[in-house]
């Protein structure tokens, strides 16, 4: 049952409309459970944070910068990203090298099995 | 700037470069040549005073604004020329073989070559010729302004 | 606008020799390649007038001139021509050289001729312009052969150096 | 490491280039069809340009009538190239002129 | 015709030579000398092979612009390749 | 005879273009490379059109014999002014780049990586 | 008369092979200029030589661009021999 | 009879249009600057405007050919040749016309965003000649049915693109790009004409059309398939031969950037058409299909992996560009392998209209964000996203524009990337289930390194305090790729039908291109 | 033999002469300008005389044939001899100056008043 605006897709079809109106009553349910919270609530006047006696960190230490976002991952996969840089050199030579040593393989690989 | 004598034969070269530069313009579909060998000949003439004259000289006679100008006027005219033809093709040479301006014919086969032939080729050869003395010559202005800037330093 | 007539004449010479033969016209031209000519020629006129011109200098102007160079190219010059290249194989052959660079005072004013002698030098016997000083049009001539004597002068011998080049320079371009 | 495997690659693509200049089917080897210098295979266009150009463009170089007529619209690109590349010195040099701006 | 295609095999070995020699020197200039004379020889190539409108084109924007681009090139930069 | 001896000439010629690319450091060497590339380019496709005892094909007092093919020789034509302009900006590029950096060296010339 | 202008084309070709060894040996760049102009030369003479051997007179213009253009490429190395621009 | 004009002569005029535009910029510019913006606009509005006429062309009466110089436009055989195509042809067939819109309306965008954007540099003039030829090379790329002019045109491209890296002289390490891309484009490029060298040397034809009919598939056809093959694939930015690609999208300005998406896109089409239409017929698809799979499989991994660990904001997004050409070039992959098989109307087709559908989406999207990326350098004044933070605060319309831009590259529904990646994974689920998966996992760190760009630029405490919003052109420009973001990703069976559908399916027919070619179709 | 056929014979084989002996002595000579003198005057003169056989055949042949086309030949190969004489001179004088300004000493040189000037 694909309709014209349905798109469809190998193994099924997909409706963006029905998305966006199932989409747009969950943002009514989220929304009416916002407007049940405490209304007298006020900014400034919540208990701090607890930070071991510490004092709270200010916004600019808080905020992660983004040469740190991520670290564990990259931690996690710290050869292959060693190997990878290592292939980025930025030295033309390299690119060209590259470049070259590509379309090497690819004769080889054409001429041995790219005919029909 | 070079000893007097190689500026004194430049003088004296310039202008026959160029005339042998738009000879070959001008026959370019009688004889080898043609828009661009053209082209690039007389912008070899502007490289040869350029060079025997220093930059600092010749940046005040041949002016890179002009040359530029030559450049963009020598495009236009060629897409224009080749827009004429927009009634049946774009590039079509509806010119040849016309009784118009470059628009005799030619009998087949091996012949001394007539001037007033071929159509728009003379024209798109002129236009092509201008561009190309325009754009090698700029070309040439720029680095050698670069070699003086270095120069300075 | 005499720069320009000139440069414009000069092109319009050039260009019907190379186009010579082409139709029938005065008996060598075709009339469109005559009025291309005219063309290209005024085109090569407003562009090339202060170079040809550069001096401001229509001295060249005079029949007289062109005669007198004409038979020095074929005479003198292509004389000495012919006794440079074999005083040149006979330096190839033997290796006798005696090189050194001397200076001559060749008493010409104009550009156009202290050009033209060190060009006729530069294509004779033995000799070979290397510098040329911008104010007092002294040259500074290279020469294979230097006879004995002749490195010891201040100003090396005009005729030794190039022979009757310097007269026939001022004949022709002053 | 690298200089070897450069050299490596740079053999392969001269070996091709060789291939594609001498053909081992001169040699007796069984490997299809090649160049022959001097001697093209097909000639049907540059025939028929060298047969008719002259009637069709009245122009007696067949080379200026291919540029400018049968394949002109390559030219049009051609001088665009070059105007480009005009443009692109222009553009990189023009911080000799002392008006150099950072991002 | 086995003068012209003698002078043929001198001109390929002769642009082989100048190709090589102008990727060879240390000094960037006789580099741009070479890579000149292997235009001017390839011009001639071009001209043997029948082909004169490419061989203008050679000589004029190949061998002359392009020498004398480099040439300002290589006064605007360093002339030697290996800087010290 | 002469046994495709201009192809070979290309390979040649192209493989010592690609070799200046590959190991040169100096960034004007490997311009030079790459024109030494387009002219080994140009040079096959002209003998491509060469046709034995051919004449150029041009009609203008010419003998009557076969002629080369003259479709080569036009894409040579365009394929030379595009190598001009290519070479022109690369050695722009490496004026500027030598303004800035103070070396032509591919192995310091490397402010991007990574 | 064909075979002796493309015999003497030969031994002009012979010349400017010759001529190469010093563009390749001169010690210095000026050298190697040298060389170069003395390729240039003989290379209009080949052309014009060939141009009747060929039997195709419109050959000659190419000697004659051969001729100008030549100098322009020589004059730039001197001038950077000799130092300012 | 002016709508007759410019429906036959369109395939002229779109390459017409921009050129006099661009060679008359110059001398426009000398006088007036506000004259030199409204000029190039107005042009580049003009070749939407054909661009949408050949479009609505293509679609209606199928293949346009253009055959320049004959008598008339569209005969492309003359009557004594013997059948065989003398002139260059335009063939546009809906693939071509597809890629042609694209780079059509990223050019436009980049052109309105540029008027603001580069307002304080000098050498404008020749900046916006140089964005029309740029243009022009694409769009020339694309239509062009003639091997020879395809690669004058991807000349013109590359310089064009070369110079306008080149633009902001940025302490020279612009240059530095700008040369990298230029000497790796025209050793590229000289490769190419050296394999269209032995194509013609050996079948005397410059039409693919042509060229394609006479294929023998020799040894020499397989190297010269080595050589425009593995070109257009470092063109088009695959790894590993996509070092330019950071570099180059890394330091051009933004709208630039932008166009150099699409730049990229008309080289994909061209590694596309060669592998259908010129060599499809004769090659094995097998090893050409996972040649692109294998290709698009690294290209999407590592273009991602390094673009997490990225800080200059357009570096990281010019990694995922590589990334997001992976997926192209896996789904078209993934068709080709599949070609001629029946699983090819099974999924492989699918996965070719999601490949070609994904080449408009990234267009849109990546286009977006690199303009909002140009717009926070151009109020920030440094790439670096360390020292970035708090910009949701000030540009409240370049974060929404970001935000979309994040969600469709991330394939959040409903923006259009979903819609794209979707097809993907479906049809490359039923060819092998592994490549499905690590597409899935690529597109999860896309989302990742979006929220870390999202999150150092725009969120966090206030930084900068006296930036404001950007100018309107900008906005303009962000505006008219958001709304075909939008649009796609609510409507995207409206795209799959009028443009997706018919380009795939053009492409999957190499004998109708041919034979509306030589004349024996229609 | 007919007597132009000589004429053309012995131009040539003087141009090939000085041609061959231009060259050697590029080959022999110690120095810049002695390399300079060998390759200006002797290439120049060899270049010139075969030229000029060019020219004797092509009016041989506008005599013989009267086509009109030799007499552009022979006009063309004229002005090509022009050029080279305009051309070689100032190239080596060119060659010659920035030799010396660039610190090419002659060698075994009795006399250098250049450098006498410079200092």
């Amino acid at each position: 049952m694909t309709g014209f605006l349905d798109f469809s897709t190998p193994s099924g079809f997909w409706d963006p409309l029905r998305w966006i109106i199932v989409m747009i009553i969950a943002l009514l349910i989220s929304y009416y459970i916002w407007k049940r919270g405490n209304p007298k609530h006020k900014k400034g006047e919540q208990i701090k944070p607890f930070f071991s006696g510490y004092d709270a960190p200010s916004p600019e230490d808080a905020h992660i910068r983004a040469g740190n976002i991520y670290w564990g991952f990259i931690t996690a996969l710290k050869r292959y990203y060693a190997f990878v840089k290592s292939i980025h050199t930025g030295n033309i030579n390299d690119y060209i090298g590259w470049y070259v040593g590509i379309m090497a393989l690819m004769l080889i690989v054409f001429l041995l099995w790219g005919g029909a | 700037m070079m000893s007097k004598i190689v500026r004194t034969q430049a003088n004296i070269l310039y202008p026959l470069i160029l005339i042998f530069g738009f000879y070959i313009v001008a026959h370019g579909h009688l004889t080898p040549g043609g828009g661009f060998q053209g082209g690039a000949v007389i912008a070899t003439g502007v490289a040869l005073v350029a060079i025997s004259f220093g930059y600092g000289k010749i940046k005040k006679w041949i002016k890179k604004t002009n040359l530029t100008a030559a450049e963009a006027v020598g495009l236009l005219s060629f897409i224009i020329a080749a827009f004429t033809g927009i009634g049946t093709s774009f590039f079509c040479n509806w010119l040849a073989n016309s009784g118009l301006i470059f628009g005799d014919t030619v009998p087949y086969g091996p012949n001394p070559g007539y001037l007033n032939t071929a159509g728009l080729l003379p024209i798109m050869n002129l236009a092509v010729g201008i561009e190309v003395l325009g754009g090698l010559g700029v070309v040439v202005m720029y680095m050698l302004s670069a070699a003086k800037a270095s120069e300075v330093k | 606008m005499l720069p320009f007539i000139i440069t414009t004449i000069d092109a319009l010479i050039i260009y019907l020799l190379l186009t010579a033969g082409s139709g029938d016209f005065l008996y060598f031209w075709s009339p469109e390649e005559f009025v291309m000519g005219i063309f290209l020629s005024i085109i090569v006129g407003a562009l090339a007038r202060n170079y040809l011109c550069h001096s401001k200098n229509y001295r060249m102007l005079n029949p007289v001139r062109w005669l007198k160079f004409v038979v020095y190219a074929i005479g003198p010059f292509l004389f000495a021509m012919a006794k440079a290249n074999l005083d040149v194989a006979y330096r190839v052959i033997t290796g006798k050289i005696r090189p050194g660079i001397v200076k001559i005072d060749p008493k010409l004013n104009t550009d156009f001729g202290v050009t033209f002698l060190a060009n006729s030098i530069t294509l004779t016997p033995g000799t070979l312009s290397v510098d040329v000083d911008e104010d007092t049009n002294v040259l500074y001539v290279h020469w294979i052969n230097i006879p004995e004597g002749e490195e010891k002068k201040e100003y090396a011998d005009i005729k030794k150096v190039c022979g009757s080049f310097a007269d026939w320079a001022r004949r022709v371009a002053e | 490491m690298r200089k070897a495997l450069m050299a490596a690659s740079l053999f392969v693509l001269f070996a091709a280039l060789l291939y594609v200049a001498v053909n081992p089917s001169d040699f007796g080897a069984e490997l299809g069809d090649h160049l022959v210098f001097g001697e093209p295979k097909y000639t049907d266009m540059d025939s028929y340009f060298i047969h008719n150009g002259q009637n069709q463009t009245a122009a007696n170089n067949i080379v200026t009538s291919i540029v400018f007529d049968y394949r002109g619209f390559d030219t049009l690109g051609e001088a665009s190239v070059l105007f480009t590349a005009v443009l692109g010195v222009g553009v990189v040099l023009r911080m000799l002129r002392g008006d150099e701006n950072d991002e | 015709m086995i003068f012209e295609e003698l002078i043929q095999v001198l001109l390929l070995v002769g642009l082989i030579i100048t190709a090589y020699l102008s990727i060879r020197f240390k000094d960037l200039l006789a580099c741009a000398v070479s890579l000149g004379a292997f235009s001017f020889l390839l011009s001639l190539e071009f001209y043997m092979l029948q082909a004169p409108d490419v061989a203008i084109a050679e000589a004029g924007i190949g061998a002359g612009l392009t020498t004398a681009i480099f040439i300002l090139a290589i006064k605007a930069t360093h002339r030697w390749e290996v800087e010290t | 005879m002469l046994y495709n001896l201009p192809y070979i000439t290309v390979a040649v010629v192209i493989a010592i273009g690609l070799y200046a690319m590959l190991y040169k450091r100096n960034l004007i060497k490997i311009v030079i490379g790459l024109s030494l590339i387009e002219s080994g380019v140009n040079l096959f496709l002209v003998s491509l059109g060469y046709v034995q005892g051919g004449i150029a094909p041009i009609y203008t007092n010419a003998p009557k014999t076969e002629m080369v093919l003259p479709t080569p020789q036009a894409l040579t034509l365009t394929s030379i002014v595009i190598g001009v302009a290519t070479t022109a900006m690369l050695l722009s590029f490496c004026i500027v780049i030598y303004r800035h950096y103070g070396t032509l060296d591919s192995e310091k010339v490397r402010r991007l990586r990574g | 008369m064909i075979d002796i202008w493309f015999l003497t084309a030969l031994i002009l070709m012979i010349w400017i092979a010759l001529s190469i060894i010093r563009v390749a040996a001169g010690p210095t760049a000026a050298d190697r200029v040298v060389g170069l102009d003395t390729i240039n030369t003989i290379v209009v003479a080949l052309m014009i030589i060939l141009s009747v051997a060929y039997n195709q007179l419109i050959y000659v213009d190419i000697a004659i661009v051969y001729a100008l253009l030549s100098f322009v490429s020589t004059l730039y190395i001197a001038k950077y021999l000799e130092g300012g621009f | 009879m002016m709508w007759d004009f410019l429906m036959h002569n369109s395939p002229a005029l779109i390459i017409a249009v921009p050129l006099f535009a661009a060679f008359f910029t110059p001398v426009i510019g000398r006088f007036s600057k506000k004259a030199m913006y409204a000029w190039v606009v107005g042009a580049m509005i003009f070749t939407e405007f054909l661009v949408l006429i050949l479009l609505y062309t293509v679609y209606t009466y199928g293949t346009q050919i253009y055959v320049f110089g004959a008598r008339p436009y569209s005969m492309a055989i003359p009557p004594d040749s013997g059948g065989i195509p003398v002139r260059i042809i335009f063939t546009v067939d809906s693939m071509s016309v597809f890629m042609a819109f694209i780079a059509a309306t990223v050019g436009l965008a980049g052109a309105i965003y540029s008027v603001a954007c580069e307002k304080g540099q000098s050498g404008q003039e020749k900046y916006y000649a140089l964005v029309l030829l740029m243009i022009v090379g694409m769009l020339g790329m694309v239509l062009t049915g003639d091997m020879f002019n395809f690669f004058v045109f991807l000349e013109i491209n590359s310089l064009a693109s070369a110079a306008l890296v080149s633009y902001r002289i940025n302490k020279g390490v612009s240059v530095e790009a700008a040369f990298k891309y230029a000497v790796v484009s025209a050793i590229g490029a000289l490769m190419i004409l050296f394999a269209i060298g032995i194509l013609y040397g050996e079948y005397d034809a410059l039409n693919m059309a042509m060229i394609a009919s006479r294929m023998q598939f020799t040894t020499l056809d397989k190297i010269a398939m080595a050589l425009i093959l593995v070109t257009l694939a470092m063109k088009c930015g695959s790894i590993p031969m996509h070092f330019w690609v950071p570099d180059g999208y890394g330091k051009a300005p933004g709208a630039i950037s932008a166009m150099l998406v699409a730049a990229s896109q008309a080289s994909l089409y061209g590694l596309f058409r060669m592998c259908f239409t010129v060599f499809g017929l004769a090659a094995s698809h097998i090893t050409l299909g996972y040649f692109l799979i294998i290709l698009g499989l690294i290209s999407m991994f590592v273009g991602v992996t390094m673009a997490l660990v990225q800080h200059d904001i357009k570096r990281l997004m010019a990694y995922h560009a590589v990334s997001q050409t992976g997926y192209m070039l896996l789904g078209v992959g993934v068709g080709l392998a599949t070609w001629g098989t029946p699983a090819f109307s099974q999924y492989g087709f699918a996965a070719m209209e999601g490949g070609i559908f994904h080449i408009i989406n990234h267009a849109m999207y990546k286009g977006l964000l690199f303009l909002t990326a140009g717009a926070v350098i151009y109020r920030v004044g440094t790439s670096d996203l360390n020292k970035m933070g708090g910009l949701a605060h000030s540009m409240k319309y370049t974060t929404i524009f970001f935000i979309i831009g994040a969600l469709s590259i991330a394939g959040i529904p409903p923006f259009n990337g979903y819609a794209s990646k979707l097809m993907i994974y479906e049809s490359v689920y039923q060819f092998n289930p592994l490549l499905a998966v690590i597409a899935m996992i690529v597109s999860i760190l896309t989302l990742a390194s979006f929220v870390k760009v999202f999150h150092s630029a725009f969120m966090g405490p206030k930084i900068y305090p006296d930036v404001k919003e950007v100018p309107k052109s900008m906005l303009a420009g962000m505006a008219i790729l958001t709304f075909f973001i939008i649009l796609f990703g609510i409507f995207p069976q409206l795209a799959i039908t009028y443009l997706v559908q018919p380009a795939a399916s053009a492409l999957a027919n190499p004998i109708g291109y041919i034979s509306r070619v030589l004349g024996g179709g229609p | 033999m007919l007597w132009w056929e000589l004429v053309i014979y012995i131009f040539v084989a003087i141009g090939l002469t000085f041609n061959g002996l231009g060259v050697i002595g590029l080959l022999r000579f110690p120095d810049v300008y002695t390399r300079l003198h060998a390759a200006t005057k002797a290439t120049t003169f060899g270049s010139i005389f075969t030229s000029l056989a060019v020219i004797g055949w092509a009016f041989a042949q506008l005599i013989s044939t009267g086509n009109s086309w030799n007499l552009t030949l022979a006009l063309h190969t004229f002005f090509a001899i022009i050029c080279l004489l305009l051309t070689n001179p100032v190239g080596a004088h060119a060659i010659a100056r920035a030799a010396h300004r660039s610190g090419v000493k002659p060698k075994q040189a009795v006399v250098d008043r250049l450098e006498e000037v410079k200092e």
